[in-house]
């Protein structure tokens, strides 16, 4: 390699470098943001739409269903906390159901929204579909079960993945629905202690 | 508790999110290279060692400087960077060092550099987050389920060469064929260790 | 059941007594002979005569080629009539002599020597070469050259082979009623020239009276042994034979001379015998004529060069006009495509197969890998892979499944449920590819 | 002379000329056979629509190897029995509730002997040459397709002509599901269960519940010399051993073996469909793993995976095997020790 | 293929002749898991149609000044940052898509076929040349995908880009791994078939890797 050459290669990566850093910095500023308000958008749509009559949600904290990470939320209407929605997992039957739940100050679960599963299409993955969801609406702590058979007071499980319901109801929903309650107990125990 | 999770990436990552029969990652090595038995287990071989080396090496890039530098946005440039330096690297001292090895090897290594699974255990270990251990473990598995794919795609290959398959069907066309009925059988695994 | 035997093989059913009970009678003394110059493994012969030349029964009419080889000697008395390329059983053409009965049977000058059992072992070589004797057994390989075996390969056991496991044939079987003396004396010089101390005959246990005569004629001889063998083919092909009587591995590709040993037929044993006492060389066998296609099953003592077709007429004829005809036995034996061929010194038996017992090669389906063929074979092959790659014309890769250790026995396409010609296709396979 | 040879016309071919009576066809028609008893508990449980999926896939697999023939120009075979066979199997692997035209239903075995004979076997070069068991290929699709018909057993019931479709779970079912304690309230005891189970008087696939009919057929084909020990042997060896090391909930060395080797389809799989010739190892020592391998998936998925059954999955994984089985473990050749091999 | 190819012509080869999927089975590995839906399918087909005609373009524009001695390593460092560039455009952009298929799109970089017509073309050829090379080639990968894919949602799900025309799932394997591996099987067969019954070829396709 003479002198030349080695210049050129030099030169040649100094170029490059420079140049493929400037188009992919440049890049990265313009898209980066979008990104960021674009996610930050859809998780606050997606909160908002957990409970509609709220006009802000506001972090309460962080737990960890099956080791992952997942937040909670209180949701307010004019500075007055009406509900608190719970981002969880649950052990489904082939993947982690990543879903939210959102409930009113009484405890009562007024809607689930499944955000991600990875469960087996046309048995599992109808855990998704509407109709499983909607049943959530109104059930308390303890109606929160799964029953093989028709039923209006608990939740009827989809049938041929029994195992998907139950981990959606009862590891999903009712372990958050549970979890709320305790921090919030144990938060009111601490301040009157406090 | 801690060995226990480890050996359930390994099979996780080998068996039922196998590379090749769920993930769909290295087929134009695993067709190009499954024809003989011979090449399968010299690629086999090669991907492991190498699928482990370059976890470990682009897992240390990413965190211990991509993310302290905030730049996580190259990683594409700078893990195809690292691991093909890596290659290239392997490929020069292999040849000085044991001529014997790298003439049996040496031609896998080449294929290797410009295939997309070598990126893939990178990528999908800064995505899960990893620790060291963990992302060694996954590339182990990894690569465990490809040389398994391979030395088994090598062996039904060969047999095929005898059977009578019909002319469109033979070479390629068969080879995937084959491989849809093998993810078919693998998705009895399915279940088995929830992720 | 203590029965000495080998691993794998087949139990074809044994169609024995079809002759074994029709004692050895003399063929009818042909009009004409047709005496190939090549009747053995090894170089052929040159010939020593010409037409028009007179010879005496018993004379040399060629000589040896070579190492391997062996002379070749007229087998009646009468006029040569001509020399030339003659079709033999296998379909070949060879130079043969083709000599006309003078029907005076007038034998040359037989050296005689009543005490055959002192004379020196390489006398006794000499007198078994001149007679020309081959391996009556199947292969007809040049007896000398068997008792001469190279110095780094010592001879410690001599087995004489009257297993006769393939179907039909009955030669040996009667051989051993009538002649059991004789075949024992032959057994005894073999271990004379060899300087032995031990020596065997094999039978298989379904010749039960062979195995009492054969004891009844060794008792008393020291260093001989009888041994009765289950039944089952190829008993009596020498590896198998060699593992069952010694329990030693011929290895593979090698020669029973390899683990120390000799194998003789017990067709061979007697001619040795005839030939150390009397000086009779080699011009006529017991041949089994037999089948469900021929009238009359007969065991004959034919002269060397007779022509199948008076054989087969002298045992009535054929039953049908369609049938097969094969020299040899069922499994390794020839098919005949004219009856106008000789017998010669490796002719165990004409074999006539009629009409409704002809398996059809042609029509034969895919291998569904069911693995009988894998069982049977006694050399521990798998025909499976072997009848696969050479049907596809990977030759080369056939020497991986040991295609050279195959010595053709038959015994997988006899169980073949697909009836795949694995045989033909391992011969295929054979002559495509160098060892 | 001249004359004989005139009138005679010599056949001629290669040695042996002698065969055995066995053929293809044969084998084919007597493992049938031997699957009668099975078939026959079958029918008598589930009644006509049993018999009604059992004809349909049996139909549609000899149709469908005739017309690939057609279409390929080649002379079909289909009397050679193995899609007769393969056709039996397929409808013996089907659930019974599979008969029902509304929910139309009836496509789904005839789509499972489609994808047996033209996909898994012909498109791999026909008999002989298929590297998976097609009937259990034929099952796997559709289970994935339809999951829900496939998992919806019907009530063992002994009236024949009963269209009524009670259904239930399958033993292994409620056993995954949940726990020993179900299963025996629905069948009072072992005793009650372990009779349940060798008479067929349980939820399953057709061809599947009566372990005594299915072992009746196994011990024919044994006793025929069709099928050797090997396989079923080291499979149900395995099955029993692993059931009872790892089978109970109370710890090691608790679990029922009994159960897990009467239920579900081991008995059909183990006698019949892992010893299909072509698709497993053809060296005994090959299949002795094969055998092992069956055993240890099939416990493996019933313990641990997501199916409550896994005998179908195991044979078919150890399919993928047989090949690298064939090509590790070659024959003993006479005379040939390791160190003299050149 | 020489210059004075037509761009006709050179659209054509990358279109039909020397599909990098069906005839050369090359970066196999998108091709069978994004095909699942017709969306991500025209997707993944669109971002490395972006990727193979950028990457030409720079190239050949280079070509002069870069050394050959490090012509390669060069050469994956444009690639690696084109890809980039649609990483993070979809990111941004095409969130939904790029939720399902984000690794695939980053995976691009190591697709043979894009590196192998830089190599083979835009490194030899001027810019415009190139330019309609990378669209040929980019074109074919893109039909590739949408065929696949739109048999196997229309299959699989019932449904076309989203829109479901029945309410059951017709075939659902079709949707998944096994499914897909038909899908190019059996469609490479029947190119195969085509080629061997009326263009008397030989039907081989797939040159390794
Ligand atoms: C191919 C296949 C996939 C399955 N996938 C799921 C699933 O995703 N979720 C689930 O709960 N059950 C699934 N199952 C069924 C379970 O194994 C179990 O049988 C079912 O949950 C029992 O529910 P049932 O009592 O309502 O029938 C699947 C079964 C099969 C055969
Ligand atoms: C398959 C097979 C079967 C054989 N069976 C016999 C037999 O039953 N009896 C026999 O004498 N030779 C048999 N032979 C020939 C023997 O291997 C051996 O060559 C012979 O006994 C040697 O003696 P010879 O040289 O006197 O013929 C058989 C050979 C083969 C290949
Ligand atoms: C090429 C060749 C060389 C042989 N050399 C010897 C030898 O040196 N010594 C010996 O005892 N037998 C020798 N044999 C004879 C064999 O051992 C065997 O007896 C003969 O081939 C008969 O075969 P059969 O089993 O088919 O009858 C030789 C055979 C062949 C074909
Ligand atoms: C013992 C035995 C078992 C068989 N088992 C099966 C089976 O499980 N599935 C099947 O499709 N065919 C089976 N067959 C039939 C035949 O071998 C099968 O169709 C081939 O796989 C087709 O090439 C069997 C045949 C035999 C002799
Ligand atoms: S068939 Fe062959 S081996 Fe058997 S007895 Fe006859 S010659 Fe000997
Ligand atoms: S079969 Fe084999 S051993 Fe016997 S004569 Fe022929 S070549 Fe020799
Ligand atoms: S013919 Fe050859 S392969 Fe067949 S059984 Fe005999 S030795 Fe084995
Ligand atoms: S006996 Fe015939 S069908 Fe059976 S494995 Fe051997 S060759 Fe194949
Ligand atoms: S290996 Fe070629 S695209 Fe993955």
């Amino acid at each position: 390699m003479t002198p030349k050459d080695i210049v050129k290669i030099t030169l040649n990566l100094v170029v490059i470098y420079v140049i493929g850093g400037l188009i992919l910095a440049g890049v990265y500023a313009k898209t980066e943001p979008v990104k960021v308000r674009k996610a930050y958008e859809e998780k606050q749509a997606a909160l908002k739409d957990m409970m509609p009559e709220a006009n802000s949600v506001e972090k309460l904290g962080v737990w960890e269903p099956h080791d992952k990470e997942a937040e909670y939320y209180a949701a307010k209407k004019d500075g007055k906390t009406i509900g608190y929605i719970i981002e969880t997992y649950a052990k489904g039957y082939s993947s982690y159901i990543n879903m939210l739940v959102a409930v009113n100050d009484a405890f009562t679960v007024e809607k689930l929204n499944i955000l991600d599963q990875k469960e087996t299409p046309g048995l599992g993955d109808e855990v998704q579909q509407p109709y499983f969801q909607k049943q959530f609406k109104g059930k308390t702590l303890a109606h929160l079960v799964v029953r093989k058979l028709p039923t209006k007071v608990d939740i009827e499980a989809v049938s041929g993945a029994t195992i998907s319901s139950r981990a959606v109801t009862e590891d999903g929903v009712k372990k958050a629905v549970e979890m709320i309650k305790d921090k919030l107990s144990s938060e009111v125990k601490n301040e009157q202690s406090g | 508790m801690e060995f226990g999770k480890l050996f359930e990436l390994v099979i996780a990552a080998s068996l039922i999110n196998n590379f090749v029969f769920t993930r769909f990652l290295g087929l134009c090595i695993f067709f190009g290279v499954s024809k003989k038995m011979e090449t399968a287990v010299g690629m086999s071989i090669t991907f492991t060692s190498v699928m482990m080396i370059s976890a470990a090496l682009s897992w240390l890039i990413y965190f211990l400087i991509m993310i302290p530098l905030h730049i996580e946005f190259l990683k594409i440039v700078l893990f195809i960077g690292v691991v093909a330096a890596f290659v290239q690297t392997s490929d020069t001292i292999m040849r000085k060092v044991s001529p014997g090895l790298y003439y049996k090897l040496g031609v896998y290594l080449a294929l290797i550099s410009t295939n997309c699974i070598i990126l893939a255990v990178p990528l999908i270990n800064a995505e899960q987050g990893y620790n060291l251990i963990e992302a060694l473990a996954f590339g182990l598995g990894s690569g465990l389920g490809f040389a398994l794919a391979l030395i088994i795609m090598a062996s039904i290959r060969e047999k095929l060469e005898l059977a009578e398959v019909p002319r469109p069907f033979k070479g390629l066309p068969i080879a995937f064929v084959t491989t849809g009925l093998i993810a078919l059988a693998f998705t009895g695994f399915s279940g088995l260790i929830t992720l | 059941m203590g029965t000495a035997t080998f691993k794998g093989g087949i139990h074809p059913p044994d169609k024995k007594e079809l002759s074994a009970h029709s004692p050895i009678t003399g063929a009818k003394p042909p009009k004409i002979v047709v005496i190939p110059l090549s009747q053995h493994a090894g170089a052929p012969c040159k010939p020593l005569v010409s037409i028009g030349q007179e010879v005496k029964k018993g004379e040399m009419i060629g000589e040896p080629g070579g190492f391997v080889s062996a002379p070749v000697h007229s087998s009646v008395s009468g006029k040569v009539i001509a020399i030339g390329e003659f079709q033999n059983a296998m379909g070949r053409m060879v130079n043969s002599v083709v000599i006309e009965n003078d029907m005076k049977d007038e034998w040359t000058a037989l050296k005689d020597s009543p005490d055959y059992m002192n004379l020196s072992a390489d006398e006794l070589k000499e007198k078994i070469k001149a007679a020309g004797i081959v391996g009556l057994g199947g292969a007809a390989f040049p007896t000398a050259v068997k008792l001469s075996p190279p110095k780094e390969k010592p001879i410690d056991a001599v087995v004489i082979n009257g297993a006769e496991c393939e179907p039909y044939l009955t030669a040996d079987y009667r051989l051993m009623l009538e002649k059991p003396k004789e075949i024992v004396e032959g057994l005894k010089i073999l271990m004379k020239v060899l300087n032995l101390e031990k020596g065997y005959i094999g039978i298989e246990n379904n010749k039960p009276d062979a195995v009492a005569k054969m004891k009844e004629a060794t008792a008393g001889e020291a260093g001989i042994e009888v041994l009765s063998l289950e039944v089952k083919y190829p008993q009596g092909a020498e590896k198998m034979l060699i593992k069952a009587v010694l329990g030693r591995e011929v290895p593979s590709r090698g020669l029973p001379m390899d683990v120390g040993v000799v194998v003789q037929n017990v067709g061979t044993a007697l001619s040795i015998y005839e030939a150390a006492r009397f000086g009779k060389p080699l011009i006529e066998r017991v041949v089994t004529v037999t089948g469900e296609g021929i009238r009359e099953p007969k065991n004959l003592m034919v002269r060397v060069g007779t022509k199948i077709s008076e054989l087969v007429e002298e045992c009535g004829g054929l039953k049908d006009e369609v049938a097969k005809v094969i020299a040899g036995g069922p499994m390794m034996g020839f098919a005949l495509s004219s009856l106008d061929v000789p017998v010669t010194k490796g002719t165990s038996g004409i074999l006539v197969l009629p009409e409704e017992g002809i398996v059809h090669a042609e029509d034969f389906s895919p291998c569904i890998r069911c693995g009988r063929c894998i069982d049977v074979c006694p050399m521990g092959l798998m025909p499976s892979m072997l009848s696969l790659l050479a049907e596809k014309g990977h030759y080369e890769d056939c020497k991986e499944y040991n295609l050279f250790d195959c010595f053709e026995c038959g015994s997988c396409t006899f169980v073949c449920p697909s009836k795949r010609p694995i045989v033909q296709l391992v011969r295929v396979a054979k002559s495509m590819v160098k060892p | 002379m001249e004359a004989t040879k005139k009138e005679h016309y010599l056949v001629v071919s290669v040695s042996p000329h002698v065969k055995s009576e066995e053929t293809t066809s044969r084998i084919m028609w007597t493992v049938s056979l031997a699957l009668l008893p099975a078939i026959l508990s079958g029918l008598y449980f589930f009644g006509l629509k049993a018999l009604f999926v059992t004809v349909l896939c049996i139909l549609s697999c000899l149709v469908f190897e005739h017309l690939y023939m057609k279409v390929v120009d080649k002379t079909s075979v289909v009397s050679d029995g193995s899609a007769f066979l393969t056709g039996l199997l397929v409808g013996m692997n089907m659930p019974a509730s599979l008969w029902s035209f509304s929910p139309f239903e009836v496509h789904i075995p005839i789509i499972a002997s489609l994808v047996a004979i033209v996909i898994t076997k012909q498109l791999f070069g026909g008999l002989g040459f298929n590297i998976f068991n097609p009937a259990l290929m034929g099952r796997a699709f559709i289970l994935i397709c339809w999951p829900r018909p496939m998992t919806i057993w019907l009530h063992p019931t002994s009236s024949f002509l009963a269209l009524d479709a009670k259904t239930t779970a399958t033993p292994l079912g409620i056993l995954k599901e949940s726990g020993m304690t179900e299963l025996m309230k629905v069948f009072g005891d072992k005793a009650g269960l372990y009779q349940h189970l060798l008479t067929g008087n349980v939820a399953g696939s057709i061809g599947e519940t009566s372990a005594i009919a299915l072992l009746i057929g196994g011990l024919f084909l044994l006793y025929k010399r069709y099928i050797t020990w090997h396989i079923p042997v080291s499979f149900l060896g395995t099955v029993a051993i692993l059931a009872w090391i790892f089978g109970g909930k109370e710890g090691l060395f608790t679990g029922d073996p009994i159960i897990h080797l009467l239920s579900g389809g081991l008995m059909l799989g183990a006698w019949f469909m892992a010893t299909d010739y072509v698709t497993s190892p053809s060296m005994k020592k090959g299949q002795i793993i094969f055998g092992i391998g069956c055993g240890g998936l099939t416990m493996l998925i019933r313990l641990k995976g997501g199916f409550p059954e896994g005998v179908m999955f195991a044979i078919l994984l150890m399919n993928c095997f047989a090949p690298l089985l064939d090509r590790g473990v070659k024959s003993k050749v006479f005379g040939l020790r390791k160190e003299a091999a050149k | 293929m020489s210059n004075q190819a037509s761009l006709g012509t050179l659209i054509r080869n990358g279109v039909l002749m020397e599909n990098p999927i069906f005839r050369l089975a090359l970066s196999l590995c998108p091709t069978i898991a994004v095909t699942n839906k017709l969306k991500n399918g025209f997707m993944m087909g669109i971002a490395v149609l972006f990727v193979q005609v950028m990457v030409n373009l720079t190239i050949s524009a280079l070509r002069k000044f870069i050394h050959p001695r490090i012509r390669l390593p060069i050469f994956m460092l444009i690639i690696s940052g084109w890809v980039t560039v649609v990483d993070m455009l979809m990111a941004a952009y095409a969130r939904a898509v790029y939720k399902e298929m984000g690794l695939y799109i980053e995976l691009i970089v190591a697709f043979a076929s894009i590196l192998a017509r830089a190599e083979l073309f835009a490194s030899k050829n001027d810019v415009m040349p190139s330019f309609m090379d990378g669209i040929g080639q980019g074109v074919g990968f893109l039909v590739a995908l949408c065929i696949i894919s739109f048999f196997r949602e229309l299959l699989g799900l019932g449904s076309l880009w989203g829109h479901a025309f029945v309410a059951t799932k017709p075939l659902l394997i079709m949707i998944l791994p096994t499914g897909g591996f038909f899908a190019v099987g059996i469609l490479m067969a029947f190119f195969n078939w085509i080629d061997i019954r009326f263009f008397g070829g030989s039907g081989a396709s797939g040159a390794a890797h």
